[in-house]
């Protein structure tokens, strides 16, 4: 039996036969992928020359577009696994939606490592001789453990509504509920497997909490660990988990606005949430810019020659329209539009988010090239240019296309609100040895 | 999972021992599989790091280098007849077991794939390019037809030889060519570059050869002008003279280098004096009455082994002025201040330097656009005056005389008349005319002197190894001049510019295919250099002296007769028989040189052959000429006064502050060639050319230095492109802002501007121009007396492009 | 053969580092594996 | 709270499973025993102050004499080599009775094509 | 093992960037081009790196010729995930291209930027690779790894040989990388650190001795003697 819940028949309306604007949709996003993905298999094919890298500048977008995904990823984590243990109740309808984007990101981060190796058929070198003392090992197990751990939370939190899907969906095609019967697992939804699984999403929310802090710290540390003016600093690590979770909830933000559109779930989705996430938005905006003022402050009175050649490079020099317009997209505007406006209107709330998110993107670039482009050694006249070429912006556009193409197919095919977390009342523990539908203690 | 085992399970079920088991044995079974993978996917081959490996035998040649006038000796590595590495000859005296980049970089010449494989005629119209690959003996026999016609009908004078650098006997091979031939008309390149500093040596210490500098010696080097560590004649001898002047010795020399831009002499150097271009001279002269002033002058040599220095009354009693006096009176500190814009306090604190630092050197510069700004003469003379005032002359650390091994005489020959006839008719380019007495011959009247037919029509020309298009465009002067010549041979290794105007081109072998011999100059003694075919032939090419030698044979006459060796390795052997040469041990060593220099005691014997040994009509007193008893004879006419023979300033016009060309063209431009450029391979060497620019870090292109403040007047920033325009031509460059030039100077580097037609990289341009040529902005004009080139600091401006 | 040149070892050596990464990825998958059939037989009884 | 148990037994094995690399001690290598016997520096017969590599003419004749106990000097290093130098040098030594008179300039006029032909035939390259 | 050093005397060295020529002729390293040559691509193991400081006429530049330091502690060996490049018994760091997987960290962790990485496949015009140099340790790399200076290892391989086949010790003076051997002011000292009588280790003692960015600790063996 299945737990009830008066917006089953809500939740479970978008699930249907794709329509056209489903296939239009589907067809662009997936058309975007695959050019994106010819780029990279020429770039393969002929070098990584067809890229503006070149020395010292020997990374760019791609390794931004990494950190940005990675950054993404600590959406769904914070938001089902931090607030689970904080027993913020209201969190419930959104779990889903956010660990949906945590799950759909995360590969394109590490697509965006291969796109950006020289060899990537060699990348099982890194198991056949991996040495524990490269950070890039580090970031491969956190990342790895991270995508395997965010998978199967993710799973687990599915099971019971793909049960329901199973049994309410008779007129789903076959395929369809053949691949509902495979993927429950025979769940019957006994009140036991409910409570061992509330125990287990428990247990593994402490878990995903240790790991997400440690997934992006260790992701900054491929900076960090390096001693290019202007990476090596301690700060790094908060510095990027702190954008990483801003950019993330920004993320869950946009997403929720645009399901409660397309699918009107009003009701599910309502105001209150948003209302919540926007305190939440407001203290990462401010403790982004804590950090920021707290690194730069830092560096520019310390006045050391090679770290001031790279903040004055951002502060005035080629690359101060980026920096100023990236701290204006993430602070600037995003505060007032949230402190001000977005209170009980999702559409200001949004454009906060949209804002905050390039803003980010913007930040990883800035955190990443000013750096490479002066190196300690080498003289001005040596200094580095850096220009992304197409094939650079192709492969970023398919893989932002690939994760909205993940993302709507899921949504096509499972209840993007998790019906059994938000329903009034479970089915009932039996007492012993009978089998009684009783009510169950609403989930706490 | 069966049913009964979960049911032994006790409350909080924690894992049994057999679970831990499992897990363990799955782990390790998972490892076992991905091992297994491991020589599939991507593992590595033993890498070529550790293991043994087999090597190919390989010898090493010693042959010599021919890509600047240094002449370094060379050993090259051949792996199975293929040249893999150039590396210095350790013995040879010059270079001691190092080389230049341009060195390392010859087996890109030997291999490049610009070479011209065999002979090729022009079949259409000139220029048109559809050329008709032939045989040696065709394209000889069309070249021998021609010249052959020339003399028959009387022409033989119509003919005329354009070649650049010549090593060895080639110079006087190609004299006697043309001597046998009946034509006046050897034309070569010295008016651009080292013929004025040759005149100045001849007028005032009466040797007819380039100054040689015993660096290694001296205490207080100082470069008026110039690239002692880049582009000078013998650089590699100098690069190794002033390491040990520096560091080799207890008490380290000074070196100084005066020149409007901070060029690498000038980086290295302990002090650089920016002057304004073409200034030199004037300078020289300052230091010269400072010197004289403070009475710091070597007064023995001066009384006893100059003329010219006090006042003095010639034969029919009339009075002239002596250096002494003119200096003083004309050349104060302030005036020469005001003229070179250096302050007054560093001419006084460098020449008391100069004079108490004995033994003091000073340089005159004898590389391409230096001493061309029309004043080059008296500059030089004024220069080598300076190390006469020191009593430099052949002391150790001083300025030597080069000597050079005796050599058996060209046996004589009976001219017949064609060649008699031919050889009475002036030259075409009006050197040794009354204007130009002192020159050997000037590069660059040849376009006017073709375009305006005076004295006579040229019928033939025969171009080696030099490229007139790109050093003399002349405004579109030079291509219209080759148009009119009928028929043009050029022997080069690469289509250049000038032989894709061409009617015949004989492809020409590159220095490491060929036989040849060397001699050496840059170090006192005598010596030979040899150098040896160090692969096979790469391409269908022959050595050009074999090429003249061959013509010479067909053309029959009194040229068989005065050029009866088959090839030119019999000539120079038989040539350099007189000395005392070993050639077993000249093949293993690969040079001959007496390796010791005996420095002659003013006075004594020898000292006749340090001054006045190649006077004319100068007398051989062995006293070295403040003011030029040669000059006075040449100019013997009533209108001679003092000034004219004794070395003055003269300003260059380009440095006049006309006020219409000041305002319009305000920048002066200088060029200069640099150490990652050859003269004597047309073609483009990838290799130099990504080491090009190295103060700019410019790569591939040409640039242009400015100033920052005149950057900051003109709104330009590094990296910009613009446009530099003269009153007659512009061209393009990047933007390089260099704090260490003149202020109103900028630099463009020579020698660019080349057509390659090889692509040189994955999306590289199928053909290219590399860069722009400066010598587009400049009408070359030449200098009275001397015939030297005045490139001079031309008027342009700039603007973005 | 001291610590510090053990722990060296274990950070500098080739394959080391892939050895733990695929002993953490494995157990990691054990673990859920064992968890997911633990709930699921919560319904047995 | 059994999760954390296991890791702490997964990471234990794995410590102990790395074997010890022993480093063995390094040699110094001895100063070639040339310049020991014959007391002369490198630079000596090495173009290269350091030593090793290409040597200089008194090096090559001092190899090529068999390696005496004492390297020739360059006068006899050449004539081992080859060269032979028949200079006498009484010839570079002045006299020291006083230098000649200044003769007045007194200097027939020249042709300027005599000039040029005398010129033109210069020794060298 | 010897310690293998590099002294090189400013005071000597000319710029005249001969080494970074012969470095390029003896390791096979490709020619950028014109179009690459612009973007920064050009691959030169032995730059030599021209710092202007001062305003006109007060004007100083100073120019460093920059081989790999080969550090006693380097950073870049640390980053490498597969142990594609490390430091030899000999203390030369080498890069295995059969196992670098392009990641660049070390091109990204080295601060003085002497690590290069080859955007392309290497190309020559097809005449051009008569020159190349047969030894197998140079064989030009493919196109997706880092390639550094390697003090010319295979100099050090082949002197080994040599010796070995001639029946006597190797010594450190038997060896020199093409550098040291072509500098044309005689500028550039090679030889065992570690040897008490080399003059390098000497000059490495000298009053006028320095190393780039020795404050962070890498321990660079190439020694600099101030020029003047």
């Amino acid at each position: 039996m299945h737990p009830e819940n008066k917006h089953e028949k809500l939740i479970l309306k978008p699930i249907h036969r794709p329509t056209t604007s489903d296939r239009i949709l589907w067809f662009i996003l997936g058309g975007i992928f695959l050019l994106g993905l010819s780029a990279w298999v020429r770039q393969y094919v002929i070098g990584l020359g067809v890229t503006g890298l070149n020395r010292p500048v020997y990374w760019g977008v791609y390794i931004t577009n990494f950190v940005f995904f990675i950054g993404l990823a600590h959406s769904g984590t914070f938001i089902s696994a931090i607030l689970r243990i904080a027993g913020q109740g209201w969190r419930k309808p959104l779990t889903r939606a956010a660990e949906a984007i945590t799950l759909f990101s995360l590969p394109f981060g590490v697509a965006s490592i291969l796109a950006d190796m020289g060899r990537p058929e060699r990348v099982f070198n890194i198991i056949f001789f991996g040495r524990y003392q490269s950070p890039i090992l580090w970031d491969f197990t956190a990342v790895g453990l991270y995508f395997l751990s965010s998978i199967v939370f993710f799973y687990l939190s599915l099971l019971p509504d793909i049960a329901l899907c199973r049994d309410r969906l008779t007129n789903a095609p076959d395929w369809q509920r053949r691949m509902y019967e495979i993927l429950a697992l025979g769940w019957q939804g006994h009140p036991e497997q409910f409570h061992r699984l509330e125990k287990v999403l428990d247990g593994m929310a402490i878990f995903m909490t240790m790991l997400v802090v440690t997934v992006h710290t260790v992701v900054s540390w491929m900076f960090g660990m390096t001693l290019q003016p202007g990476w090596h600093t301690a700060l790094i690590g908060p510095f990027f988990l702190l954008g990483a979770i801003l950019s993330g909830t920004a993320a869950v933000v946009i997403a929720l606005a645009i399901l409660r559109k397309v699918y009107k779930l009003e009701e599910v989705l309502h105001i209150g949430l948003f209302n919540s996430i926007r305190k939440l938005l407001i203290t990462f905006t401010l403790g982004w810019i804590y950090m920021m003022i707290a690194e730069h402050l830092t560096i520019g009175y310390g006045n050391m020659k090679e770290e001031m050649v790279v903040l004055l490079d951002k502060f005035t020099g080629t690359y101060a329209t980026i920096f100023w317009s990236m701290a204006l997209l993430v602070f600037g505007l995003p505060v007032l539009i949230l402190i001000f406006k977005a209170k009980n209107n999702i559409g200001w709330m949004v454009t906060a988010s949209i804002l905050i998110n390039i803003g980010m993107w913007l930040e990883r670039y800035i955190v990443i090239i000013p750096s490479e482009v002066s190196p300690r050694l080498l003289p001005v006249m040596g200094q580095g240019i850096y220009l992304p070429t197409a094939t650079e912006w192709l492969i970023t556009a398919a893989w932002f296309a690939g994760m909205f193409l993940l993302y709507t197919t899921f949504t096509r095919f499972f209840p993007i609100i998790p019906i059994w977390e938000t329903a009034e009342h479970l089915p009932e523990i039996e007492p012993e040895g009978a089998r009684v539908a009783q009510t169950a203690p609403t989930g706490d | 999972m069966d049913n009964h085992q979960a049911e032994n399970q006790t409350p909080g079920n924690h894992l049994t021992r057999r679970d831990f088991v499992k897990i363990g044995a799955t782990a390790a079974a998972i490892g076992a599989a991905a091992m297994a993978l491991k020589p599939t996917v991507g593992a590595p081959a033993a890498s070529a790091l550790s293991e043994q490996v087999t090597r190919p035998e390989e010898t090493l040649v010693k042959t010599t280098c021919a890509l600047c006038p240094s002449g370094c000796g060379l050993d090259v590595r051949v792996v199975n007849g293929r040249a893999v590495k150039v590396e210095g000859n350790p013995l040879h005296p010059l270079n001691q077991g190092v080389c230049c980049l341009r060195a390392q970089a010859s087996l890109e010449i030997l291999y490049s794939p610009e070479r011209l494989a065999h002979p090729r005629i022009q079949m259409g119209r000139r220029g048109s390019g559809d050329w008709k690959e032939v045989s040696w003996d065709e394209a000889l026999a069309l070249v021998v037809q021609k010249l052959s016609d020339l003399r028959k009908n009387g022409q033989a004078h119509t003919l005329a030889l354009v070649h650049g650098e010549t090593r060895g006997q080639m110079r006087s091979l190609i004299h006697r060519f043309m001597q046998a031939y009946g034509s006046p008309n050897v034309i070569g390149r010295e008016s651009l570059a080292d013929q004025v500093a040759r005149q100045a040596m001849f007028l005032t210490q009466g040797i007819n050869g380039l100054p040689v500098y015993d660096l290694n010696n001296a205490s207080y080097v100082m470069c008026f002008g110039g690239n002692l560590l880049e582009t000078n004649r013998n650089v590699i001898v100098h690069l190794g003279a002033v390491a040990f002047m520096r560091r080799g010795r207890p008490q380290r020399g000074k070196l100084v280098s005066v020149h409007p831009r901070l060029n690498l002499t000038g980086i290295k150097a302990d002090e650089w004096v920016p002057v304004r271009p073409g200034t030199y001279g004037a300078l020289a002269l300052g230091m010269a009455n400072v010197i004289i002033n403070s009475k710091l002058y070597d007064e023995k040599f001066v009384r006893d082994f100059t003329f010219g220095f006090e006042d003095f009354t010639d034969v029919n009693g009339n009075l002239h002025q002596g250096f002494k006096n003119l200096v003083l009176e004309q050349y104060t500190l302030e005036r020469v201040s005001k003229i070179t814009g250096a302050p007054t306090e560093t001419i006084a604190r460098l020449a008391g330097e100069f004079a108490t630092n004995r033994p003091a050197v000073a340089i005159m510069p004898n590389e391409i656009a230096e001493l061309n700004s029309g004043n080059s003469l008296y500059t030089a003379m004024a220069i080598h005056a300076l190390n006469a005032l020191v009593g430099s002359i052949d002391v150790q650390g001083g300025v030597l005389v080069q000597r050079f091994p005796d050599l058996e005489q060209w046996p004589d020959y009976t001219p017949d008349d064609a060649a008699v006839q031919g050889l009475s008719q002036p030259r075409i380019d009006g050197a040794g005319s009354a204007q130009y007495p002192l020159a050997i011959s000037i590069y660059q009247n040849l376009p006017d002197a073709l375009l305006s037919g005076e004295p006579y029509p040229l019928n033939a020309l025969m171009l080696l190894n030099t490229n007139p298009v790109l050093d003399l465009p002349q405004n579109g002067r030079m291509v219209a001049a080759l148009e009119k010549v009928p028929f043009i041979v050029s022997i080069a290794s690469t289509l250049d510019a000038t032989a894709a105007l061409a009617d015949v081109v004989l492809p020409s072998a590159t220095f490491l295919e060929v036989w040849g011999d060397d001699f050496m100059e840059g170090v006192g003694y005598a010596g030979v250099s040899l150098r040896r075919p160090v692969v096979e032939l790469v391409q269908d090419n022959r050595n050009p002296a074999d090429i003249l030698l061959q013509v010479a044979a067909q053309l029959g006459g009194s040229l068989e007769q005065a050029l009866p060796w088959s090839d030119y390795q019999t000539l120079f052997r038989q040539r350099l028989s007189a000395t005392p040469l070993d050639w077993e041990k000249v093949e293993s060593n690969g040079f001959w040189a007496e390796m010791v220099y005996f420095y002659a005691q003013p006075g004594s014997p020898a000292w006749a052959n340090i001054v006045g040994r190649d006077r004319l009509n100068a007398p051989k007193d062995g006293r070295f000429d403040f003011y030029s008893r040669e000059l006075a004879a040449i100019l013997s006419n009533d209108t001679m006064n003092d000034l004219d023979c004794l070395p003055h300033f003269v300003l260059p016009e380009a440095l006049e502050e006309v006020v219409h060309e000041a305002q319009e063209y305000p920048f002066l431009l200088i060029s200069q060639s640099l150490i990652t450029q050859t003269q004597s391979w047309q073609g483009t060497i990838p290799t130099l050319q990504e080491c090009l620019g190295l103060q700019g870090n410019v790569k591939w292109r040409s640039w242009v230095e400015i100033n920052p403040k005149a950057a900051e007047a003109l709104g330009l920033h590094d990296g910009d492109v613009v446009w530099v325009e003269s009153h007659i031509d512009r061209i393009q460059a990047t933007v390089r802002v260099y704090p260490g030039i003149w202020p109103n100077v900028v630099f463009m580097p020579l020698g660019m501007g080349r057509h390659t037609m090889t692509k040189w990289g994955r999306n590289a341009p199928e053909q290219m121009i590399v860069g722009s040529n400066p010598n587009r902005l400049v009408d070359i004009r030449s200098e009275p007396l001397s015939g030297q080139a005045i490139i001079g600091p031309a008027r342009v401006k700039i603007y973005k492009a | 053969m001291d610590i510090s040149s053990l722990v060296y070892a274990f950070f500098n050596t080739p394959g080391v580092g892939g050895a733990v990464i695929l002993t953490i990825f494995t157990g990691a998958c054990l673990i859920y594996v064992y968890l997911t059939r633990w709930i699921l037989r919560g319904g047995r009884k | 709270m059994r999760r954390h148990r296991m890791f702490i037994i997964v990471s234990v094995l794995l410590l102990a499973a790395t074997l010890a690399l022993a480093f063995h001690p390094q040699t110094a290598e001895a100063l070639p025993e040339y310049s020991a016997q014959t007391g002369e520096p490198c630079a000596t017969c090495h173009l290269s102050p350091s030593g090793g590599g290409p040597r200089g003419p008194r090096g090559q004749a001092w190899v090529g004499s068999g390696k005496p106990g004492v390297v020739p000097d360059l006068v006899e290093a050449l004539s081992l080599l080859g060269i032979q130098l028949d200079v006498d040098e009484s010839q570079y030594q002045a006299p020291d009775q006083p230098a000649p008179e200044a003769q007045p300039l007194a200097v027939e006029p020249a042709q300027a094509g005599q000039i040029h032909q005398w010129l033109r035939n210069y020794d060298g390259n | 093992m010897p310690r293998w050093g590099m002294v090189i005397d400013l005071d000597k060295c000319f710029a005249c960037q001969s080494c970074t020529a012969a470095c390029r002729m003896e390791n096979n390293t490709p020619i950028a081009g014109p179009d690459q040559a612009i973007l920064g691509r050009a691959i030169l193991w032995n730059e030599v790196l021209p710092f202007l400081e001062g305003e006109y006429p007060l004007v100083h530049a100073t120019m460093i010729p920059r081989p790999c330091m080969h550090c006693d502690n380097p950073p870049c060996t640390a980053v490498c995930p597969v142990r594609a490049t490390y430091k030899n018994e000999e203390g030369i760091v080498v890069v295995d291209y059969q196992r670098c997987i392009g990641c660049r960290m070390c091109t990204v962790a080295c601060p003085y930027a002497i690590r290069y990485f080859n955007w392309f496949p290497p190309e020559w015009p097809q005449a051009l690779k008569q020159h190349l140099n047969p030894d197998p340790e140079v064989a030009p790399r493919p196109k997706g790894v880092v390639e550094k200076c390697t003090f010319c290892i295979q100099r050090l391989h082949r002197a080994r040989e040599k010796a070995a086949a001639e029946g006597r010790t190797f010594q450190a003076t038997d060896y020199m990388p093409a550098c040291v051997q072509t500098c044309t002011g005689h500028a550039r000292y090679f030889g065992d650190l570690d040897d008490p009588n080399s003059l390098v280790s000497k000059l490495s003692h000298s009053p006028r001795a320095f190393r780039l960015l020795e404050e962070l600790g890498t321990e660079p063996k190439v020694y600099y003697l101030k020029q003047g």
